[in-house]
């Protein structure tokens, strides 16, 4: 194939992954910045996500459409009550101390992962799209169903920056980020923010393995992946700041669609993941917010 | 010198331990002998992440570059150009220190959470060179060091390292030696530093201590006996593959330590017994086994941070290093 | 040659000069006392001295040496030895581990400490630290677990036992009774014997007990210095500081 | 997957006991007797009547469930016909399962656990060949007979040891040799390959290149995919546009997303497209986005849909194991086998069945026995044992060489257009096990 389509395709094939990965990233970096923790089982909300995808398109098998509909807000609504159940029963008792976080966060990665295993087994299985049809370019076919994934996530992203910028939950979020104490000292219910923003941050997980799981299947290991991914993105994009996050993951997104294209992937992402080590070490303003702890 | 009662006790509990360990050896059935060879190489490894995490309190996610550095080192020098088992096992512990060396110097600029993803990202991109590389490592699929690669004389001895006999004693001495110099460490005035950069960073260096180069040593020490343990588990296991550079060997040792005990020189064994026995058990009755690994993290975190060992010293024995 | 002098020292937090222009010289063997209203840069200055704190500019010079650039841990080394304000002894090891580990850095001042130590020579010497501020026979208990006076003198023990030639105690008197002001400021003279003192106190009585000159400081800058008497009688002071 | 644990009362404490006393002696003094004294308690107490103990290591969960699914069913009909048969020797099949995660470290583990804990007569079944290679080792030094079903060439390679064999399924230096002569002489020339990069794709890589070299075609390009894709379009842009055949193999969860991207990327405008069965097995052809397959070529180990041709053995397998003619669970027609791997574990039982009837084997004392004579065989005919067809078995190389298949898909199904001969598939090399001690 000739240089430009090539790069054309590239770019696609970025610009689906980056807004993929935009909106899980997006999850990660709204519970670090408001809470201060990193939640190591970010993933496997993804996973989750896709998983009911798949239980609830198969309660309506002779409609897709609907059956993504009914998934794309149920499954985040059971994710986003299994992470208020994490909040309540884990993290709080922890007083989101970061370090025992991290462990407890393994745990429940562990827990959610092989919980998934039990119930739904080890197949990797398929998800219809809701709407499939095949873009025919002059050089190559593309998934159509990628442009309306596209489409779906920007959506996404917009609703996330009005709520954290236009709405009052906003407002009592960032209260919170800024300053925990004085936020409760001015009557912000900490613990009730806290249990929402975690489940936010889940429910945008979830989404994303719901926009997801129609190009690939739903599967119990899927979730390092992101996760892996989504530490780049928001340590790249700098942990206090959406705007940075979604910058980010379209850098990582379209560069490592190019890179991989061009080169070989498992070198890309030996670059990304040490870039990733030494960008925090030698720029972590911005990133941990000055110091971490 | 004169043995206080404190010295008396330690030594006598260790020495015990040790003693218990060899004669084990001689009663057990088959099946456990090789686990308990098994598992004294990996607590060993958790020895090795103890001393960073346990003794200097830096939390690293990171320690299964170290285990397979070693595990690499050895494995393929002896693969490839046949080397001696014994320079090779050096030669693996030697990789794992230059790794930790390297690491150090850069992740140690950060603490805490940083910290932890810093190592995790660096262990990481060295599972996925592990990967990368797999002209020479062959990848996920690993390589076997053949029998006679394992077939060697020492000092005019022989020694089989296929042999269970063997294994089990070498496994044994690689522990006794992990113990032996943890022990001495943690003991000596160097390791009463590491305890108070644990215990406050801050204060240690207002009392003219460098923490960087003592944090250095601890992470460099950790990764030589990580290292230590990989080599000896590709010379007595014969299977290196890159599974062990993933994420679940980084987090398997902050497992063992965290149940055994953070910070006890006896609790990395306790807590690697314990769950390599509770993993086998699992899987014989349920397939999605590795959901203990889950539950015993949460509830260690919730409700028994000390672990075994650190409860036992916190209630009964002060005296336990 | 004077012992310790900084020289348009100053330090600057974000747009705030916290320390600006100070000009600080103690002479050996000397109970120097900075008092000042707070905020006015006392700990600031101490923890300059101490390397806790880079400057923003200036310089300071210790023994005839630049030691600007030093950090803290050199600077203990050299034997400028900082007392914490807020208590900070190791919580969760007993008074004896908490000393030795004053007792060992000194004994290994100039040699590397993997090299032995003669581990019964530390016994004796934190004993004998620990005896000078009355917690001798208290050396197993878990420092924690002291009171918040003890916890105090704890401090003081690990300082001296670092064997300085410049102690910083800050706010040293804070929280202890009556009784334990007394045998702490006993405690002091007998320690000048050895070591030039710098003392930052808000107790007048102690500083009037104690001091042999007084630095006062405001808005992060040396606004007097003198003896005790001259300090008192000094019209400046009064109205900046001791108000009446 | 429970294992049954053994259930010989307390003659297994008996056991342990024995040979706890007789490790104490050893220790004293001759330390060289000590591994073969439990072998050898056991051996005097074993009983002509006692089962046979099998090891079946399954990959359960990981990466390889799909697989472990249809071995597990297969093996548990095959085990069954057998014992209704009378067994083996007149001693019945006592089948002791563990997962092993598809994980080389876990699977080394289980193959301790099935020699020194549920001490099985033999180990048999496992498929991934990272987990292969991480346990043979160990088998080799426990000397326990490690039978696997993963058509890697690690095998017949030499890389492995004596108590390794794989007599039940064709490796795959031989599948794709026998490949080359027809694609290069009905799909074209010039072959653009996509293949896991890991050992089990660079065998395809390293001797399908051989092969096509050989016909006089040639490599345009090599894709290697890393093991942790999950996303493949990327990678079709470097396919050269003068690329007359695609040569595709992919394993793992992702399979079906690797030929649905294919397909979006080509639509009706393709090369000629050849791929490894693998990359379907478990996937339903019927399955949305697999349309553009049609008229495209698959390597087929076993025809998964029931064609013309069927034998009576492929017959009666099928029914045995329930399989129906399209290759899915007789009891849910979604669930598609791995049917060209698969038979590799009824086979291989029988092989077993035949190697410890022929040895005369009672027990653990007789595995050199049995060694042997697994080596002296050379071939098996089709049957209802052997239902894949003939196969030559080369001794030397512990491996078994049958004949392939190549399919078109047609109408959304897969039917048979050419049977290559076990002449096809041959190579040489110098493996010699039985040079190797016991």
């Amino acid at each position: 194939m000739d240089l430009g389509p090539h790069l054309l395709l590239a770019l696609l094939e970025g610009t689906v992954a980056a807004f993929v990965l935009a909106v899980t990233a997006l999850g990660l970096s709204l519970v670090f910045g408001v809470m201060r923790i990193v939640n190591v089982a970010h993933g496997e909300f993804f996973m989750l996500g896709a998983v009911l995808a798949w239980f609830l398109t198969s309660l309506l098998p002779e409609m897709p459409f609907w059956g993504f509909m009914l998934a794309i807000v149920g499954a985040p609504l059971v994710v986003g009550m299994i992470a208020v159940m994490a909040d309540a029963l884990v993290l709080r008792r922890l007083n989101y101390e970061p370090e025992a976080t991290i462990v407890a966060t393994i745990g429940l990665l562990y827990i959610l992962q092989q919980a998934v295993l039990t119930i739904y087994g080890p197949d990797a299985r398929p998800v219809v799209a809701p709407i499939s049809f095949r873009v025919q370019f002059p050089w190559f076919g593309y998934s159509g169903y990628k442009f309306i994934a596209i489409g779906a996530a920007a959506l996404l992203l917009l609703a996330a920056w009005y709520g954290v910028t236009r709405t009052k939950f906003g407002l009592i979020m960032r209260a919170t980020q800024f300053d925990r104490e004085t936020a409760q000292a001015f009557g912000v219910p900490v613990k009730l923010v806290y249990a929402a923003v975690f489940a936010l941050g889940a429910m945008l997980a979830a989404l994303a393995g719901v926009l997801i799981v129609p190009l690939q299947q739903a599967h119990y290991l899927m979730g390092l992946d992101p996760l892996l991914l989504s530490f780049i993105v928001v340590i790249i994009g700098g942990l206090d700041s959406l705007k940075g996050t979604i910058l980010a993951a379209f850098i990582i997104g379209i560069s490592d669609g190019i890179i991989s294209v061009f080169f070989s992937p498992t070198l890309a992402k030996i670059i990304a993941t040490l870039a990733v080590a030494l960008v925090l070490v030698f720029r972590p303003n911005g990133l941990f917010g000055g110091r971490s702890r | 010198m004169r043995l206080r009662l404190a010295d008396r006790r330690i030594w006598g509990l260790h020495l015990g331990l040790i003693a218990v360990l060899f004669l084990l050896q001689f009663v057990l059935p088959d099946y456990h002998h090789t686990n308990v060879a098994r598992i004294l190489v990996l607590a060993t490894y958790a020895m090795g992440y103890n001393l960073l995490v346990g003794y200097t309190g830096l939390l690293s996610l990171g320690h299964a570059m170290f285990f397979a550095a070693g595990l690499y080192g050895a494995g393929l020098s002896i693969y490839y150009f046949d080397l001696h088992p014994v320079l090779g096992f050096l030669l693996g512990s030697a990789a794992a220190l230059v790794f930790a060396i390297a690491v150090g110097l850069i992740a140690l600029r950060t603490t805490g959470v940083a910290f932890m993803i810093v190592t995790m990202m660096f262990a990481q991109a060295f599972y996925l060179a592990t990967l990368y590389f797999n002209s020479i490592t062959r990848g996920d699929e690993g390589l076997v060091l053949a029998p006679e690669a394992r077939r060697f004389a020492f000092f005019g001895l022989d020694f089989d390292l296929a042999e269970p006999v063997t294994r089990y004693n070498m496994a044994l001495a690689l522990f006794v030696g992990g113990l032996i110099v943890c022990l001495m460490l943690v003991r000596s005035p160097v390791g009463r530093v590491m305890v108070a950069i644990r215990e406050n960073e801050e204060r240690t260096r207002m009392l003219g201590y460098n923490a960087r180069d003592y944090k250095l040593l601890a992470l460099s020490l950790s990764g030589l006996l990580s290292g230590a343990a990989g080599a000896a588990y590709v010379l007595l296991f014969a299977y290196m593959g890159s599974t062990f550079a993933g994420i679940q060997y980084s987090i398997l040792p902050l497992l063992w330590v965290l149940l055994g005990g953070v910070g006890t020189v006896v609790g990395p064994l306790i807590g690697t017994l314990l769950m390599f026995y509770l993993i086998d058990k699992t899987s014989e009755v349920m397939s999605s086994y590795l959901i203990v690994v889950g539950a015993v993290l949460v509830l260690l975190v919730l409700f028994f941070p000390k672990g075994i060992a650190g409860t036992l010293r916190a209630r009964y024995a002060r005296w336990m290093p | 040659m004077t012992f310790l002098a900084t020289s348009a020292l100053s330090r600057s937090f974000g747009g705030l000069a916290a320390v600006a222009n100070v000009d600080l010289a103690l002479v050996p063997g000397e109970i120097r006392a900075i008092i000042g209203p707070n905020g006015a840069g006392k700990t600031t200055l101490v923890s300059l001295i101490s390397g806790r704190v880079p400057p923003s500019s200036g310089s300071i010079v210790f023994e005839g040496d630049d030691i600007t650039d030093l950090k803290p841990w050199e600077r203990v080394l050299r034997g400028i030895v900082y007392t914490f304000q807020i208590t900070s002894v190791f919580r969760n090891l007993t008074l004896g581990e908490n000393v030795a580990l004053s007792v060992q850095r000194a004994l290994t001042r100039d040699r590397p400490i993997w090299r032995h130590i003669d581990s019964d020579l530390v016994a004796e010497e934190v004993k004998a630290a620990l005896d000078r501020v009355g917690l001798g026979l208290r050396a197993d208990e878990v420092a924690g677990e002291l009171a918040y006076g003890h916890q105090r003198l704890l401090e003081v023990a690990m300082g001296l036992a670092l064997k300085p030639k410049l102690l910083i105690l800050d706010e040293p008197t804070q929280g202890l009774s009556e009784q334990e002001i007394a045998d702490f400021c006993a405690l002091v003279r007998i320690i000048s014997l050895d070591a030039t003192i710098l003392l930052i106190e808000h107790n007048m009585d102690v500083v009037m007990a104690l001091a042999d000159r007084i630095t006062v400081m405001n808005n992060g800058t040396l606004l007097a210095e003198g003896t005790p008497d001259e300090i008192m009688a000094n019209a400046e002071v009064q109205c900046a500081y001791l108000g009446n | 997957m429970n294992p049954k644990t053994p259930t010989i009362g307390g003659k297994k404490n008996l056991i342990t006991r024995r040979s706890a006393i007789k490790k104490m002696g050893a220790a004293a003094g001759a330390a060289s007797a000590l591994t073969l004294a439990p072998g050898f308690v056991r051996y005097v107490q074993a009983q002509s009547s006692a089962p046979i103990k099998l090891g079946f290591q399954v990959h359960s969960t990981g990466i390889g469930a799909a697989y472990g699914r249809w071995y597990d069913r297969t093996t548990q009909a095959a085990v069954k016909l057998i014992n209704e048969q009378g067994g083996i020797s007149g001693r019945p099949i006592e089948l002791v399962s563990e997962d092993d995660g598809t994980d080389p470290k876990r699977g080394a583990e289980v193959v301790e656990k099935f020699a020194s804990q549920h001490q099985v007569d033999l180990v048999f079944g496992t498929l991934f060949s990272h987990v292969v290679i991480g346990a043979a080792p160990r088998a080799g030094e426990l000397k326990m007979p490690y039978f696997v079903v993963s058509e890697g060439y690690h095998v017949a390679s030499g890389s492995l040891n004596r108590y390794v064999f794989q007599p039940g399924i064709t490796d795959v230096r031989s599948q794709v040799s026998s490949m080359a002569p027809w694609i290069a002489g009905n799909l074209g020339k010039k072959v653009t390959m996509i293949f896991p990069d890991y050992a089990f794709g660079h065998d395809h890589r390293d001797y399908f290149s051989a092969a096509i070299a050989a016909q006089g075609g040639s490599i345009a390009a090599l894709l290697p995919i890393p093991p942790t894709e999950s996303s493949y379009t990327k990678y079709f842009p470097q396919i050269p546009s003068d690329t007359e055949v695609i040569y595709h193999v992919m394993v793992g969860p992702g399979v079906l997303t690797f030929v649905k991207e294919m397909g979006e990327h080509y639509g009706s405008n393709r090369p000629q497209i050849f791929g490894f069965v693998d990359s379907l097995e478990a996937v339903d052809l019927a399955s949305p986005g697999l349309e553009f397959l049609e008229g495209t070529y698959f390597w087929e180990a076993n025809p998964r849909y029931a064609g013309p041709n069927q034998t009576a053995f492929d017959k009666f397998y099928r029914e045995k194991v329930g399989v129906d003619a399209n290759g899915a669970s007789v009891s849910d027609p979604k669930d598609i086998s791995t049917y060209s791997h698969m038979f590799g574990c009824w086979e291989t039982l029988y092989v077993i069945k035949q190697a410890i009837e022929a040895s005369g084997y009672q027990g653990p004392a007789d595995k050199a026995r049995l060694i042997e004579a697994t080596e002296a065989m050379t071939g098996f005919s089709a049957s209802n044992e052997h239902p894949q067809g003939d196969k030559l078995f080369d001794g030397k190389r512990h491996q078994c060489y049958g004949h392939q298949f190549i399919s078109k898909v047609e109408g959304q199904k897969l039917s048979v257009v050419h049977q290559t001969s076990i002449e096809d598939g041959q190579y040489e090399n110098d493996t010699d096990y039985t040079k190797q001690s016991l």
